[in-house]
């Protein structure tokens, strides 16, 4: 195995690669050792929100096995967390606290957003108290929709998670670029309040691009 | 030249090495240093890494799981996958902590987590420090785990953090004691502090050089402080107190995840953590080395002398190898034990050092004394072992008994009619 | 019987000149590893002691009830199951049997036998996941929790071949369920039925004898009988503190009066009496599984005319036993198709009202599984 | 004596170890994603739309854009529009036949209510994407599925409906009504 | 069917709401009759199950009524609103209930007797009413919103409440969603369904 830290572009060396390995030669860059690492440790944040949290559990338990992927520690603090999965209704009591959480991570950090109700509000949206999905304050990397998933959509879900990880870049210059998570600024987000009527700001606008899909009626 | 040893083999490398600096008395015992310190340095992380993969596993199919499978053949490469992310992650330092604490409370566990390792003979002639008095050295060393977990604890300026480092020193202080006093017993017996001696006492070094290959075996084996009864009692009372001394379930109070969320270790993450975790494993390693040296002889297991030497200790297989498989034995009970238990309540846990385990400690040392001078026929103790044995069990049962009292009890439900 | 309300006790901090303690505020939750989801309790700590618990809800809150008096009867179905997402069975009929109360709906005989089975079998995996998270919260890095849930996909296959699927069923309909049970599926479940005592035996082997679950359940968060009458507490904790309330007996309701079963009591109403209690109850809960679906007849799984009514303006409160307790429905009906009142009496929400009394005095730990063996979810408890 | 019952315990949970060696029983895991899923023939997720001639799905989907389940889907997840032919007069088939599956709660109550069997429960799960609003949005094109892939997935209930279908061939076909409730 | 008739003969303020088979019991009342129901040996009512809070709008129905003279007159009936607490009692001794008790009152200024000094079991559920309706339970001991956070001023059970605009973006609207949805879309092109 020879390891080449490399800065120049990883899809360059993708041809390279191939004819190496053909010859028998594993070339391993740094950057994929690193986002191996990344990819093959994901420990989750032991947070269940509602129904969804309970298929959470079913996934680590015996029949589905997160811990196939090397994900099974789920660590109590946030501190020790890579991924945050947004297992249930985020309410808007709730929501301020889901950010701090997420904002207490450290970096590099995922969110999965479980089941309907965190990705728009799902059945509940029409309520007063729910927010209609938890991207309107925290980017979320993978959707998972059903009411509840599957254990095994989020495993599916873990994986189309590894394979963003895998095509992260971590090294060089344009990393920073790409990749939020080494860009080195405050990716705090901010925490609304609790407003007389809804909270204040409704959305957090770095985040959330309001889609709107225009019709006729 | 004399014959290939297999036992001594590192040992004759390493003199054979040294014999070059001769004449550079200076260099020579700074390379000395080096070559007894490199190897543990290397050595445990990479135990440590083993232990993790185990346990994750161990627990995995504990759980009717199957464990991390994705990272290498059986997931072999998951501790190399935990430790690269563990690298690369942000290093938060809560603003209103004290910073200076907050970044040296893992260093100051895990340099003595190392250190103590250089007590504990590995083999024959292969002890990193051969210190007269390294049992002394081990505890005193060992004990400022405590203060790096309050260190931590306090540091991190967190409710939570700050309840798991009181747990922590209470618990720590605690079980000290009990440690100690069912080490004394060893100490006792051997009338020394030295670990190679210790070991030594435990070899019946006659049966050993005698012609017989089973006698040989057996000579590694008999003797150990475990097949009597105060080195079982001991055993045992060394062993529950080393799982408290290092925060292993069922008495991981500092970090129960259940009530104060991480404890100590809330507010650490990436590498911080990472070397919090590894010294809490390298410091399990180092209590059950003692534990291994003290009750399971050390480095003696069963063993020939290989056919081609004259030396009458030379031995078939290497000495390091029994320890080891005897120190991953012990951490695999440990693994078990997690898998299974629920932990402790903290007056429980107090309860449980001062009033059943220090009291039979005591009595231990009783009956180890008793053992010493009780008449001998031929050389076995067919008096001090039966009524040696006798006494613990019925101080187990007494103390036991006047712990558990009238309040836990199992219950007759009846129903409804 | 006393003629005021048991009114919280004051818990004494020791204040001596020799020593001078303040108290340590901590709020555990809505995040925190033992709250069940997203619940909070304001604890008051001195030492370790807790000196003051106050609990704080509505972080799930998902405003059941308003959504449900904006859609049309049936269309509240499916969010029943997601009151207590542990036993979306038992909801549905609760809500099924509220409505069929209001309109005056009849039940189909197989229809009864197979809701009676359905409503055991959650009640089986309820019980038996509850004492896994119990002995989570003890501080068991999830073994017990994980046999649990190994036993527990046993029965959500079950659940899913019936209905299709797992958590969320939507199975029952006002007068009967929604489809017939699919071929091969009663003898599945009669096997499931077989082997479940086996695991019964494995998971009393492996926690009720431990001596250390002995010593931290037994005495702690004990619940007088009185305070458990007087604050409407139902379900296993009602009988863990020694009060014989089944509303699978009281009530009758279905046809629960066919079969044999016992409620078990218990007597001190402590942790480990409603721990013990529970499992008690899934060894009735098998009983009449085992006389269920011995006798369960053929014939109609729903009344067809119940699909389009229209309740007269009327109101009723139906109520079942759920696993945690007495699930009531409450409706309103005013003529339209939608109801004018739709409340929900979840049980768990109702029994937290003793947890700082059981809590008072005992150590922060002993919080934690007193939470615990209440049995809360917290979409029933903030709705 | 003490600690009988912890040694119990630890009994109980080396012969789980030991066991899921050799029991199937006792290691239940099914390899997602190498050794296949815990679907079954009945499970259900969202919903899809029938179309019955492989060859023309716009011709032959069942659906007649009568509205009925997007009124009467609880988290009104459903869109329809119907198409109108160049007379403006109504073609009884949805140009525009959405369903917001970041909303559906998969509680098949949009099946139950159709009376021309159209819509009906599909049960994959494999749909997390990246994409909030574009991956989640399946149009008509997205949710037409045949029959044949209807009989794949839920056979037994596939052709209960067929049947049905064909019974109803033989009388006059339904006409859209609205259940009241 | 529990017989009602002992308590409207002892407290011959309360009313019999037959279509409910309930009991109204003016406030003033509230507690003794609670306390009554509670004691007395025959009823031992000991548990309080379920409290729930109804609101009801006011409604105002026009009926065109055919005058003698064949024009038609518009009749224009008025029920007030009203809110009303309903207490669901049974008995745990004599297991047996349920007896269904009401305290009416206004819409403008919901003021209850809280049973909580009676019933512990009341006291979440009427902290419940009193977030979700504004119902003021007199004599609670710790009337505080227990759902929504305490910096929330509305009552969102309420019928006429109106709920804050935030779920705009819904790619699946409907009628009242569309309406508002309107006024935050951009201006409509052309196109019958355009992706952003």
């Amino acid at each position: 195995m020879t390891l080449l830290p490399t800065n120049t572009s990883f899809a360059a060396d993708e041809g390279l690669r191939s004819e190496l390995q053909k010859a028998g030669v594993f070339v391993v860059s740094l950057e994929w050792v690193y986002n191996w690492g990344r990819k093959s440790s994901i420990w989750p944040l032991g947070f269940g929100i509602a129904c969804c949290a309970i298929e959470m559990i079913c996934t680590a338990a015996a029949r589905f096995d997160l811990s196939r992927f090397g994900a099974e520690v789920f660590r109590p603090s946030p501190r020790q967390a890579d991924l945050m999965i947004v297992a249930g209704t985020v309410t808007k009591k709730m929501a301020p606290q889901v950010i701090r959480l997420y904002n207490q991570m450290p970096e590099p950090k995922y969110v999965i957003a479980m089941g309907a109700c965190a990705i728009s509000g799902g059945p509940f949206k029409q309520g007063y108290n729910v927010l209609k999905g938890v991207d309107r304050f925290i980017p979320v990397d993978v959707h998972i929709p059903g009411c509840p998933p599957r254990p095994e959509a989020l495993l599916h879900a873990l994986m189309t998670l590894q394979r963003k990880i895998e095509n992260q870049r971590t090294l060089g210059s344009d990393a920073r670029r790409t990749n939020p998570a080494y860009r080195g600024e405050n990716r705090e987000c901010p925490i609304p309040e609790f407003g007389e009527h809804d909270l204040v700001p409704p959305y957090n606008p770095e985040v959330w691009k309001p889609h709107t899909i225009v019709r006729e009626a | 030249m004399t014959p290939i040893n297999p036992d001594q083999l590192i040992v004759q490398l390493t003199q054979w090495a040294l014999s070059f600096l001769d004449s550079y008395p200076l260099v020579a015992v700074l390379v000395a240093i080096l070559l007894s310190t490199v190897p543990l340095i290397a050595v445990f992380p990479g135990c440590f890494a083993i232990t993790t993969w185990l346990e994750r596993k161990g627990l995995a199919r504990i759980q009717n799981r199957i464990g991390p499978n994705r990272t290498g053949p059986l997931g072999i490469l998951q501790p190399a996958a935990d430790g690269i992310k563990m690298l690369l992650k942000e290093d938060i330092v809560p603003k209103t902590s004290d910073r200076l604490a907050h970044f040296l409370a893992p260093v100051v566990l895990m340099v003595p987590a190392f250190t103590i390792l250089s007590v504990l003979p590995f083999n024959r002639n292969m002890i990193p420090a051969a210190v007269d008095t390294g049992v002394i050295l081990f505890f005193a060393l060992g004990s400022v785990s405590t203060l790096a977990v309050f260190m931590a604890g306090w540091s991190s300026r967190n409710k939570y953090s700050l309840l798991g480092g009181m747990r922590a020193i209470a618990q720590m202080v605690s079980y000290e004691l009990p440690l100690v006093l069912s080490g004394v017993t060893v100490i006792m017996m051997t009338g020394s502090l030295d670990t190679t001696k210790i070991v030594a006492q435990q070899q019946l070094s006659e049966w050993i050089q005698s012609s017989n290959a089973g006698l040989q075996c057996l000579g590694q084996i008999i003797g150990w402080n475990v097949f009597t009864p105060w080195g079982f009692a001991g055993f045992l009372i060394f062993f529950v107190a080393s799982l408290a001394e290092i925060n292993r379930c069922p008495f991981d109070l500092p970090e129960a995840d259940s009530e104060i969320v991480a404890g100590h270790l809330t507010e650490y993450s990436g590498f911080k953590y990472a070397l919090f975790f590894m010294s809490e494993y390298v410091s399990a390693f180092a209590i059950n080395g003692l534990s291994t040296t003290l009750f399971l002889g050390g480095w003696s297991g069963p063993n020939i002398r290989p056919p081609w030497s004259d030396d009458p200790n030379a031995l078939l297989i290497p000495g390091f190898v029994w320890f080891f498989a005897k120190m991953f034995a012990l951490m695999l009970v440990m693994i078990w034990i997690r898998g299974t238990l629920p932990r402790l309540r903290v007056d429980h846990l107090m309860g449980f050092a001062w009033k059943f385990l220090l009291p039979l400690a005591i009595m231990n040392i009783f009956v180890g004394g008793f053992y010493y001078y009780a008449p001998r026929w031929h050389g076995i103790p067919v008096v001090g072992w039966p009524i040696g044995f006798l006494v613990m069990y019925l101080s187990y049962e007494c103390i036991g008994r006047l712990n558990r009292g009238p309040k836990t009890a199992q219950r007759v439900y009846h129903y409804a009619s | 019987m006393s003629t005021e309300t048991i009114a919280p006790r004051e818990y004494q901090i020791y204040s001596g000149d020799d020593l001078r303690t303040n108290v340590l505020e901590i709020s555990m939750g809505p995040q925190h590893p033992s709250t069940h989801g997203v619940f909070r309790m304001d604890v008051s700590l001195d030492g370790e002691t807790v000196v003051k618990l106050k609990p704080v809800f509505g972080y799930l809150h998902r405003n059941h009830e308003k959504i449900a008096e904006t859609t049309s009867y049936l269309g509240s179905m499916p969010y029943t199951d997601r009151l207590d997402y542990f036993c979306s069975m038992t909801n549905n009929w609760a809500y099924a049997l509220a409505v069929e109360k209001m309109a005056g709906l009849a039940v189909p005989e197989r229809a009864e036998y197979i809701r009676v089975i359905m409503a055991e079998l959650t009640r089986l995996q309820n019980h038996a996941s509850l004492v896994g998270f119990l002995t989570n919260d003890l501080g068991a890095s999830g073994t017990p929790l994980l046999y649990a849930i190994r036993e527990r996909e046993h029965i959500l296959d079950l659940f899913e071949w019936a209905s299709g699927a797992r958590m969320m069923c939507n199975y029952m309909r006002f007068g009967g369920v929604r489809n017939d049970l699919p071929s091969g599926w009663l003898a599945q479940c009669k096997k499931v039925v077989d082997d479940f005592p086996a695991f019964m035996d494995e998971f009393e082997t492996l926690l009720t004898g431990n001596e250390i679950i002995l010593s931290r359940c037994q005495n702690v968060g004990v619940l007088p009988r009185d305070l458990a009458i007087n604050a409407s507490i139902t379900g296993p904790c009602l009988r863990a503190s020694g009060v014989d309330y089944d509303l699978r007996k009281v009530d009758k309701y279905g046809i629960y009066d066919r079969f044999d079963f016992k409620v078990p009591l218990g007597s001190v109403g402590d942790c480990y009496d409603r721990f013990m209690i529970r499992l008690l109850e899934m060894r009735e809960s098998v009983k009449i599984l085992k006389q269920a679906l011995a006798t369960i007849p053929e014939g109609p799984v729903n009344d067809s005319k119940a699909r389009n009514f229209r309740p007269k303006p009327a109101e009723a409160y139906g109520r079942i036993e759920g696993p945690k307790g007495e699930l009531g429905f409450y409706l309103v009906s005013d003529g339209t198709p939608k109801p004018h009142r739709y409340h929900v009496r979840p049980p768990s929400f109702i029994n937290l009202t003793v947890l700082e009394d059981m809590c008072l005095g005992q150590k922060i730990a002993d919080a934690v599984i007193v939470l615990g063996s209440i049995d809360i979810v917290l979409g029933e408890v903030d709705r | 004596m003490l600690g009988i019952g912890i040694l119990k315990g630890m009994v109980v949970t080396a012969k789980n170890f030991f066991g899921s060696f050799v029991n199937k029983r006792l290691l239940p895991t099914i390899q997602y994603p190498e050794a296949g899923n815990s679907v079954t023939l009945f499970s259900r997720n969202i919903p899809f739309l029938v179309y019955d001639n492989d060859e023309d799905p716009l011709g032959t989907m069942r659906c007649v854009a009568c509205k009925i389940c997007e009124k009467e889907c609880p988290p009104q997840c459903i869109y329809i529009v119907m198409e109108k032919d160049a007379n403006g007069k109504p073609a009884k088939r949805p140009k525009v036949f959405d369903i917001d599956i970041s909303v559906c709660m998969g509680c098949q109550i949009c099946v139950e209510v159709c009376p021309f069997e159209s819509i009906k429960m599909d049960s994959t799960f494999e749909l997390s994407t990246p994409d909030r609003f574009e991956g989640l949005l399946l149009k008509r094109e997205h949710l037409l599925k045949s029959n044949t892939y209807f009989h794949k997935i839920h056979p037994d209930e596939a052709q209960e409906v067929d049947d049905r279908l064909a019974a109803k061939q033989k009388k006059p076909a339904p006409t859209p009504s609205t259940p009241a409730a | 069917m529990i017989d009602l008739a002992p308590i409207l003969a002892k407290f011959p303020p309360v009313k019999h709401d037959a279509a409910a088979n309930a009991l109204i019991v003016p406030q003033a009342l509230a507690l003794e009759v609670a306390k009554w129901l509670r004691d007395d040996p025959a009823y031992r009512m000991d548990y309080a199950s379920n409290v729930a809070g109804v609101d009801t709008l006011p409604v105002e129905k026009k009926t065109k009524v055919k005058q003698p003279d064949g024009t038609d007159k518009e009749i224009v009936t008025k029920k007030p609103g009203s809110m009303e607490v309903v207490y669901h009692l049974y008995s745990m001794a004599l297991k047996h209930g349920p007896i269904t008790i009401k305290q009416v009152t206004t819409r403008e200024n919901p003021v209850v007797t809280s049973l909580t000094p009676i019933y512990r079991g009341a006291e979440f559920q009427e902290r419940e009413a009193f977030d979700l309706y504004g119902i003021q339970f007199e004599g609670h001991p710790d009337l505080r919103r227990i759902l929504m956070w305490d910096e929330f001023k509305d009552f969102p059970m309420r019928k006429d409440y109106v709920e804050p605009d935030d779920y705009e973006y819904e790619p699946t609207p409907h009628d009242a969603v569309l309406a508002k949805a309107k006024a935050h879309y951009p201006k409509a092109s052309t196109s019958t369904e355009a992706a952003s």
